[in-house]
């Protein structure tokens, strides 16, 4: 069964691929494409159901199903196995079904697309992977899926390749996750060589058995940590995301918020076996995810393009997640997981609708006043905004608040300053959510008449998705997760004395989201010149924000640039061809000048051969005199 | 014993091949290239029912023939499949006949002599593969040379008669030395133990003092490591593969280049074991230097098939780096990474072909959008792209992790003991992972994507021929990323003697 | 002695008496147009079938005791220059009319034959002039250009210089030892008194001055390159050959001792190394020629530095490989009507496409020279050198070995020429060229036999 | 010294002579008499070892000698006469066209 | 009567000598003179000399043969070249470019050649000129012994005259070419 769980997207990957597109010689339409392309999803969205009913009938007892022996190696084994426990579940489920709703999205919103086939197929093998990725037994099938949705994201993001800057943003994800993957593979080299195996729960049990492991728990936790940054946009390697965006908003929705980006975070809960055991690593883990969610959260306050705002916030809840993981609240973070891909996927899609409706405008400078056109796209867009500003009772309220919560006071590295961090994050997150709620939706419109004109409210197959998913985002909070998640994950101790911390700091957190709304809506409900004087007043802060710190610049400075002049200047110029070519030819020239010679003493003149002769037996009598 | 009738069969086809060749009437094109590939395809046929009746249980040579040639000296033709050389002769055979179809229309100059050459190197080169006497795999490693400088030489581009050349003598020199080294051997193997014999299986019975070891492996090193060929011997790759014409390049990257790995792995190590615990660091840091300078010289190319050139140097450099790890792991992975890199350099080489057909030219900043212009072109040049990156379900990957995984695995050790080298070794081998996804994606970026920019335009997509080529390819890629289970069944037992031979020291004292 | 004895040991001499008597009596009779040429292929054939029957017969006999003798191995090296003699005979056709060439030729072959059972330091000085004095005029006799004159007049002073050398080498031993029989040669050659070594030594290098090895090969090139095409084949291989063989039976015997041993090592060397450098930019193909077999005569005169026991074994099957190789190349050469025109290496280029088969079998030939697998030059070679470093000159055989590969660009570029060069649009001239077609197809059916099968000639040598 | 020694030094500076004169003279006339010069030089060394030990084979030799010298000046005076008819000199310094 | 018998034998040795050095300094002089005739005449005085010694030496028939076959034959031969030749010929230079190195080789090559001589040469088994083998040992010989060498002898002369006359062809067809 949980094999035909990932068999069933690869099924549809291959059926529109080929027929679908012109290798097959576009055999079938978009009804067949449609058909396969969603239902094959929703097919493996049932099993996945099935699935937990099979796994609770069984007592949550894990369920295994090796498909088969990939390679055997000496006494190494490496089998194609699926492994499904409860945190197998709950991201299994989240994967087929906000994955499934997100096709049926797109069929509306990829309908006048030439490549309605081929997005289709993208997207299946995209599932296909993150199902290997969820489901993998060992840390070999988790990787074949981590390298898999790379691929399909690189392909999902280059999707309109005609601009050389969408393939060169897929590019740049590719080369970044592939960096982290290096770690990634270090880690998993590491641990084979040390247990034998690559079977997570085997070497979680591994550690778990006490007996001091042979090898630092904390060096494979960051070697798997550099892994997860790349896939999970963390510091330092959290540039790609946001050029991502290049990609159709689907994508944006399904891969670069839901699912796939986080990825790292499940691999960090399924090892977590390896981390309660890795204190340095858990503790590298959480500052990485509270900067990164500090500093994306400020990017996000000055941006612009409407997908960008989601992109920074992505992963400024990213960082939220690793933030819960490095306190050991693997739970949590799962939680977070489930309810941020119901109100980021609702967001994005929002913001695919209004793209959708505005004929591709993105920036939002150019938008305003869309609230009574498209309403439904509105209230739903506005319930995730408050849902991930962490407005009680919405979905992001309980997930974040008990992230707070642990990164104060869990007894594994909680510390007050991650709190105090996390909630200024927090208080941004609000901030900047509801300025892209007000500058889209509400305020006077700014958009040219023509495109005014056109605007028009999406089809039902998108906005039922919205629907759908706004719903979610209100009552996921309710799902508890953690304690379906506890007996597995169990969460971490917190301090005695900090009990009575508790309420007050909830009722903080409350209030840093409302502050946020405030201040939204005094900034930007109001006459736009307060903005104008802010940003004027901070233009050196702005300019960094906008320009994202810089970081991609200095990337090219350091790494980039270097590496090429390299190649070209030292290895090229002076190695191939002035070194090694150089000398070739020189030997080559050198035995052609002593031909030009030796064939220059042959001059013709007998005397000459004469005195040769002569010259050689002199020189050999007197040789042969002298020795022996 | 019909196995041993039908693998002679394998190997004297192509020469029954060229004799077909001189009969037929050259005007009659059709007729020659029909009748290559049939020929080419018969080979395949039987090296694949060949491959189903090898017992992978049996260690060493299976369908062995063995004759006495040169009585005298101890030298017989002796030729077998085992576990080294079977999956080598599979992948030969196997792009035998997508060489040849690759060149129907590409080849239009002098056809019979073209397909003659074809089938003299292809007969080398299983000679070589098969060869289980070390004068015999002298004799056909060198016969391989001369159609080679032909192909490269007739039908290349502008600056064949250089690159040919440069190939030529480059290769003769380190054969020369070879031969020294060969001659020298067997000498010291009748000094010692009275025995005049070229076979294999005497020759690893050779009992040679440490520097006399080191001397010989290194002649038979430089001749192997300019095939392979590994930094900074290679410089003759770029040029012979940019010159040469498509199924030149094919057959160079998809088998010559294997001979060298092949030889170090059947030959080099074994016979001097000791020797070769001894440079391992050496060859090992020119391995992991081949592959970050190959990367770092593919990323910098612009002629798309100088960055396949390169590339393959680095891709080979995991091929050493496997077999010097000395891990079952390492060793098994540099033995599907040949293949692999066989099938993936290949098909790359090929496309590179097809494009030239229709465009007439190699550089890359020549083109742009390609995946528009030739869809299902394109489709197939991703996933070889893919595949020589390393993605997972590709044979590449299979051959990379593997490699990657032994050497860690043997370093790791090491460097608890306190020995770092080999660890950093295998570091910076990773780091090829993240090169190798540079310059091809760079590569694919220019390529395929971004406005549409190509020379004689309008194009037409691939034929039927073209599909049936690659598409065959990627299906091997693909078998052999997901399924490896098989055929490295095959060579387990190969592997294991490979490690037994060069683990356990075999020197003496006295010198002969 | 008698008289059987005398006429069935010398029985290829005699047959080759006969021809040449009966050639000079048609030119007497002034007929001797085609038929001398005939008559000559015809005597050379039955000499050579006479010696191969004797030798596998195994017969040996001394008709005349200390002066010439003959047993297996001496009538098969005979039978085997004779067999070259006919494709020489054959490619001559259209280059020699008269009676004067297989004449000539046929003395030549008289001379080449005894010196191959000469016993006798007389017998070898008559036998190599009577083998050299012929082809001084050879060179000259096509008379294409008044410099054939030129190097005839080269050649016959340093030749005439070679024979006082070793006459010269051969008085002093006979001062040592009282007697001009080649038996006392090796006891000479391993003695240590200053007039035996003088003596060796001045008999080495006369053989050293007749096969051309550096510093005395300055006659080879300009010889070979102003004689006609078989004249040039002749002295590339049956004259070689004799020489070699002739030397062999001198020196072949015993172990070389240290002054001999170097210079035996040296001057080799230095000849292959300079024959392949100088070789590389020849425009005539007969000089080059004339370089890579000053070059081969360094190998050859390496086998001295192997082991008695295979010395014999190893020269005798080089020049089988190299002569054949050699005549090859001079039979496929296409003809030309102007000689110098068909000596010009630029002439071959695009041969491929005018005359795929010549062009080919030229191939075949210069790859077997350059010694590269699996034709016959290889294994030549590779016996060669095993012998040399079996004896323990490992240093010496790998130089030679340097040396070798130096000498294979030049080949590679006749190669180059013929297959990938634009066509010189070269009228071909209409002579039928039958004889000398069948002469290469012959030369190559050997090569392969011998490529083949090398476990199987090298047993018979 | 005795005489066997003066004789043979003789023997041996008629040689040398001999070939020296090839090397230094320019008149291929003198060359070939030079030539003649060096095995009139073997032909004594011949002779007198002959007495030395007292054997016929060396004074057989000579008369072999002899007779070569005879052959060999009999063809290269033709080669010259030709040689002079092209170039109308004697001077061996014109006839060096071969060469490279 | 002994006295007598010293005398003639040291008047023999000092005809030797004389013969010897006087053989020498002519061909000696052969390396200087500029005329061919007068380094013919050199050369013929220099082969009498020789035939002297041999007559000393007791070997009076090749003494015969090396007046009649070398001054009889083959210098008239050359003389007949050189008076042929003469009348054409321009001025030519004596000495080559390489006359120093050749001088100098004047000096070696005897000298390498004595030195590894000089010191072993045998002792006389008897004094040279005692053992006088007068022509009809030699012929005996000759006929017996040396039988085969006559009959190659033979062929060798054939063999040169048609070289001969095979160069006179080349010379009349060079003529008729013009």
């Amino acid at each position: 069964m949980l094999t035909l769980i990932v068999v069933l997207p690869l099924l549809g990957f291959l059926l529109n691929g080929v027929l679908a597109t012109r290798l097959g010689g576009n055999v079938v339409g978009n009804r067949f494409v449609t058909v396969v392309g969603c239902g094959l999803p929703i097919a493996s969205f049932a099993l996945v159901v099935a699935s937990c009913m099979a796994l609770a009938a069984g007592g949550y007892v894990p369920l295994v199903e090796v498909a088969y022996r990939w390679a055997e190696i000496g006494d190494g084994s490496f089998e194609i196995a699926f492994y499904f426990d409860r945190l197998a579940a709950v991201m299994a489920l989240v994967v087929t079904g906000v994955g499934s709703v997100i096709h049926v999205y797109s069929i509306g919103y990829m309908k006048d697309d030439p490549g309605y086939g081929r997005f289709f197929a993208y997207l299946n093998v995209f599932l296909f992977f993150m199902l290997l990725l969820v489901l993998g037994r060992s840390l070999l099938v988790l990787f074949v899926g981590w390298e898999g949705v790379g691929l399909a994201s690189y392909l999902l993001i280059g999707f309109w390749f005609d601009d050389l800057a969408n393939a060169r943003a897929g590019k740049k994800a590719f080369i970044t996750n592939r960096v982290g993957d290096a770690g990634f593979l270090l880690g998993m080299f590491l641990l084979y060589t040390t247990f034998g195996t690559l079977d997570m729960d085997r070497i979680n049990a591994a550690f778990g058995a006490g007996a001091a492991p042979a090898v630092s728990a904390s060096l494979v936790g960051l070697l798997l940590f550099i892994g997860a940054t790349g896939k999970s946009a963390q510091i330092p390697l959290h540039v790609w995301l946001p050029d991502a965006m290049a990609g159709p908003t689907p994508v944006s929705a399904l891969i670069h918020a839901a699912t796939m980006v986080t990825a790292g975070v499940y691999l960090v809960a399924r090892m977590a076996g390896v981390y309660v055991h890795a204190p340095e690593a858990s503790a590298v883990i959480a500052v990485v995810g509270v900067t990164t969610a500090f500093f994306a959260a400020t990017i996000a306050l000055v941006q612009t393009d409407i997908k960008k705002v989601l992109a920074y916030s992505t992963i400024s809840q990213l960082g939220f997640m690793f933030l819960a993981l490095g306190v050991g609240a693997y739970a949590v973070a799962i939680f977070h997981v489930v309810t941020h891909a119901f109100f980021k996927a609702c967001l994005f899609l929002g913001a695919g609708s209004v793209i959708h409706a505005l004929g591709g405008e993105q920036d939002v400078r150019r938008m305003g006043g869309l609230a009574k056109k498209i309403p439904l796209t509105f209230w739903t867009f506005a319930v995730a905004t408050a849902a991930i500003a962490g407005l009680p009772p919405l979905a992001g309220f309980f997930s974040k608040d008990e992230i707070l919560w642990y990164s104060f006071a869990s007894t594994r590295g909680g510390a007050p300053w991650l709190w105090i961090v996390a909630a200024a994050t927090a208080l941004m997150t609000a901030f900047y959510m509801f300025r892209l709620l007000w500058l889209t939706f509400l305020g006077r419109s700014r958009m040219s008449a023509e495109v005014e004109h056109h605007v028009h409210e999406s089809p039902w197959s998108m906005t039922g998705v919205l629907v759908v998913l706004a719903v979610l985002s209100a009552v996921g909070g309710f799902i508890a997760v953690p304690h379906f998640l506890e007996p597995q994950l169990a969460l971490p101790a917190v301090h005695e004395s900090l009990h009575a911390a508790e309420t007050p700091l909830v009722v903080v957190s409350v209030v840093l989201a409302l502050a946020g709304l405030a201040a939204a809506a005094f900034l930007f409900g109001g006459p736009s010149e307060r903005v104008e004087r802010l940003r004027a007043r901070f233009a050196g802060v702005h300019r960094v924000l906008s320009a994202k710190y810089f970081v991609d610049e200095l990337y090219a400075r350091l790494i980039g640039r270097p590496l090429v002049w390299i190649s070209d200047r030292v290895f090229l110029r002076l190695g191939d061809r002035a070194l090694l070519d150089g000398t070739l030819h020189g030997m080559a020239a050198l035995g052609r000048g002593t031909g030009r010679v030796l064939a220059r003493i042959q001059t013709g003149s007998l005397h000459l051969y004469a005195w040769l002769v002569l010259a050689g037996i002199a020189g050999a009598l007197i040789w042969s005199s002298r020795h022996g | 014993m019909a196995e041993a009738a039908v693998l002679n069969w394998v190997l004297f086809l192509p020469l029954v091949g060229v004799a077909a060749l001189a009969v037929v009437p050259a005007d009659n094109g059709r007729l020659v290239r029909a009748l290559s590939f049939a020929v080419m395809a018969i080979q395949l046929a039987l090296v694949a029912w060949l491959y189903t009746r090898f017992d992978p249980s049996v260690g060493g040579l299976q369908f062995e023939t063995r004759l006495p040639w040169i009585a005298a000296w101890g030298v017989s033709y002796q030729i077998g499949l085992d576990g080294y050389n079977i999956l080598l002769v599979l992948m030969t055979a196997y792009l035998g006949p997508l060489v040849v179809a690759g060149a129907f229309t590409a080849i239009s100059k002098d056809v019979k002599l073209f397909y003659a050459m074809v089938f003299l190197v292809q007969f080398a080169m299983v000679g070589t593969f098969l060869a289980q006497d070390l004068f015999l795999f002298y004799v056909f490693w060198e016969t391989m040379l001369i159609p080679m400088f032909l192909l490269i030489g007739i039908w290349g581009g502008e600056r064949r008669i250089y690159a040919t050349l440069k190939f030529v003598l480059y290769t003769a020199f380190g054969s020369i030395l070879m031969l020294a080294a060969v001659i020298y051997l067997v000498w010291s193997l009748q000094k010692t133990t009275g025995i005049t014999s070229f076979a294999f299986a005497d020759l690893v019975q050779t009992h040679l003092p440490l520097d006399v070891q080191t001397i010989l492996l290194a002649a038979f090193a430089l001749s192997f490591a300019i095939k392979v060929p590994m930094a900074p011997l290679h410089t003759w790759l770029p040029d012979a593969h940019v010159e040469a014409p498509t199924a030149g390049s094919v057959i160079l990257a998809g088998v010559m280049l294997k001979m060298g790995t092949y030889g170090f792995m059947k030959l080099g190590f074994p016979l001097f074991p000791d020797a070769t615990r001894e440079l391992t660091p050496v060859l090992m840091s020119l391995a992991v230097l081949s592959i970050v300078y190959g990367a770092c010289l593919a990323l910098v190319q612009d002629d798309i098939k100088k960055i396949i050139a390169y590339s393959s140097i680095s891709h080979l450099g995991y091929v050493m780096l496997g077999l010097l790890s000395l891990d079952l792991l390492g060793i098994q992975g540099a033995v599907i990474q040949m293949v692999s890199h066989g099938l993936v350099a290949g098909g790359l080489f090929l496309m590179v072909g097809m494009i030239y057909e229709r465009c007439h030219t190699r550089e890359l900043a020549a083109y742009g959008g390609i995946a528009k212009l030739l869809p299902v072109y394109s489709v197939f040049f991703m996933l070889l792209t893919l595949a020589s990156v390393g993605l997972p379900t590709t044979s590449g990957f299979t051959g990379e992790f593997l490699v990657l995984l032994g050497a860690f695995k043997a370093a790791w050790p090491l460097h608890v003991a306190g020995n770092d080298l080999p660890l950093v070794l295998a570091l910076v081998a990773v780091t090829g992972v993240v090169l190798g996804a540079l310059y091809m994606l760079r590569f694919a970026l220019g390529f395929l994507f971004g406005a549409v920019h190509a020379p004689h335009q309008p194009l037409a997509d691939l034929g039927a021929r073209e599909r049936w080529i690659l598409g065959l390819i990627v299906a091997a890629v693909f078998a052999l990323g997901l399924f490896p289970y098989e055929p490295m069944k095959k060579t387990e037992l190969a592997a294991k003697a490979y490690r037994e031979l060069i683990v356990t020291p075999r020197l003496t004292a006295r010198a002969p | 002695m008698n008289t059987t004895a005398v006429l069935t040991a010398m029985l290829p001499e005699h047959l080759l008496l006969v021809g040449l008597v009966v050639v000079i009596g048609l030119e007497i009779a002034g007929r001797g147009r085609r038929a001398s040429l005939a008559v000559a292929f015809v005597a050379v054939a039955a000499a050579a079938i006479a010696a191969t029957l004797l030798s596998l017969d195994g017969y040996a006999a001394a008709p005349f005791a200390g002066q010439f003798s003959v047993d297996r191995s001496t009538l098969l090296v005979k039978a085997m220059v004779l067999a070259f003699a006919l494709p020489v005979l054959s490619m001559a056709r259209d280059d020699f009319a008269g009676g004067e060439f297989p004449a000539l030729l046929l003395s030549s072959l008289y001379g080449v034959c005894l010196l191959q059972s000469a016993d006798s330091f007389a017998t070898v000085f008559l036998g190599l002039e009577l083998m050299s004095l012929p082809v001084y005029v050879l060179v000259l006799l096509a008379w294409r250009r008044p410099q054939s004159a030129e190097a005839a007049l080269k050649y016959l002073v340093l030749g005439g210089t070679a024979t006082a050398m070793f006459l010269m080498g051969a008085s002093l031993l006979y001062g040592g030892t009282g007697s001009l029989a080649i038996d006392a040669f090796p006891r000479a050659l391993t003695a240590g008194d200053g007039l035996a070594r003088a003596a060796v030594v001045l008999v080495l290098l006369a053989f050293f001055l007749k096969a051309a090895i550096v510093p005395f090969h300055a006659w080879a090139p300009d010889a070979y390159e102003a004689a006609s095409v078989p004249v040039t084949a002749y002295m590339a291989t049956i004259v070689k050959a004799g020489v070699l063989l002739a030397a062999l039976r001198l020196f072949g015997r015993a172990q070389l001792a240290s002054p001999m041993l170097e210079l035996v090592a040296a001057l080799p060397l230095a000849s292959i190394v300079w024959g392949n450098l100088a070789a590389m930019r020849q425009p005539s193909l007969r000089r080059m020629i004339a370089y890579s077999s000053i070059a081969h005569a360094g190998y050859l005169f390496y086998a001295l530095l192997g082991d008695p026991a295979g010395r014999m074994q190893s020269v005798a099957f080089y020049l089988l490989a190299y002569g054949l190789m050699n005549l090859l190349a001079f039979a496929a050469l296409p003809a030309a009507d102007d000689d110098l025109a068909r000596d010009r290496l630029d002439n071959l280029r695009g041969l491929f496409h005018r005359a795929p088969f010549a062009a080919l079998m030229l191939g075949l030939a210069m790859l077997s020279l350059a010694g590269i697998p699996p034709l016959p030059g290889f294994i030549a070679k590779f016996l060669i050198f095993r012998n040399v470093m079996t004896s323990g000159h490992t240093l010496v055989a790998v130089l030679g070995l340097v040396g070798s590969y130096l000498g294979i660009y030049f080949y590679l570029r006749v190669i180059q020429l013929m297959f990938m060069s634009p066509d010189a649009h070269v009228v071909p001239p209409n002579g039928r060229r039958g004889l000398a077609l069948g002469a290469s197809v012959a030369c190559v059916a050997a090569a392969l036999l011998v490529a083949v099968f090398p476990g199987w000639v090298i047993g018979r040598l | 010294m005795d005489r066997t020694q003066l004789l043979i030094g003789v023997a041996v500076a008629l040689f040398s002579i001999g070939l020296v004169g090839v090397v230094v003279r320019r008149n291929v006339l003198v060359m070939l008499m030079c030539m003649e010069l060096m095995l009139n030089g073997v032909n004594l060394s011949l002779i007198t070892f002959a007495q030395q030990t007292a054997t016929t084979v060396g004074a057989v030799v000579v008369f072999l000698v002899f007779v070569v010298a005879t052959v060999e000046i009999a063809l290269a005076i033709p080669i010259v006469l030709l040689l002079v008819r092209d170039k109308h000199t004697l001077d061996i310094g014109a006839y060096s066209e071969l060469r490279g | 009567m002994a006295t007598i018998e010293g005398l003639l034998r040291q008047l023999d040795t000092l005809l030797l000598v004389v013969c010897a050095f006087g053989a020498l300094a002519a061909a000696v002089t052969m390396l200087f003179l500029r005329e061919p005739m007068r380094v013919a005449l050199a050369l013929v005085t220099s082969m009498i000399l020789l035939g002297g010694i041999y007559g000393l030496l007791g070997v009076h028939f090749v003494a015969a043969f090396q007046v009649l076959i070398y001054v009889g034959a083959v210098m008239v031969f050359i003389v007949y070249a050189i008076m042929l030749l003469e009348r054409r010929e321009v001025e030519v230079r004596r000495y080559s470019r390489l006359v120093v190195p050749g001088i100098a080789g004047l000096v070696v090559l005897p000298g390498a050649i004595v030195a590894s001589v000089w010191k072993p040469l045998p002792s006389p088994v008897h004094e040279l000129g005692d053992v006088s083998f007068g022509i009809g040992a030699f012929s005996v010989a000759f006929l017996t012994e040396y039988w085969l060498l006559f009959e190659l002898t033979s062929v060798l002369l054939v063999a040169a005259v048609v070289a001969a006359v095979a160069v006179l062809g080349v010379g009349r067809k060079d003529a008729r070419r013009g």
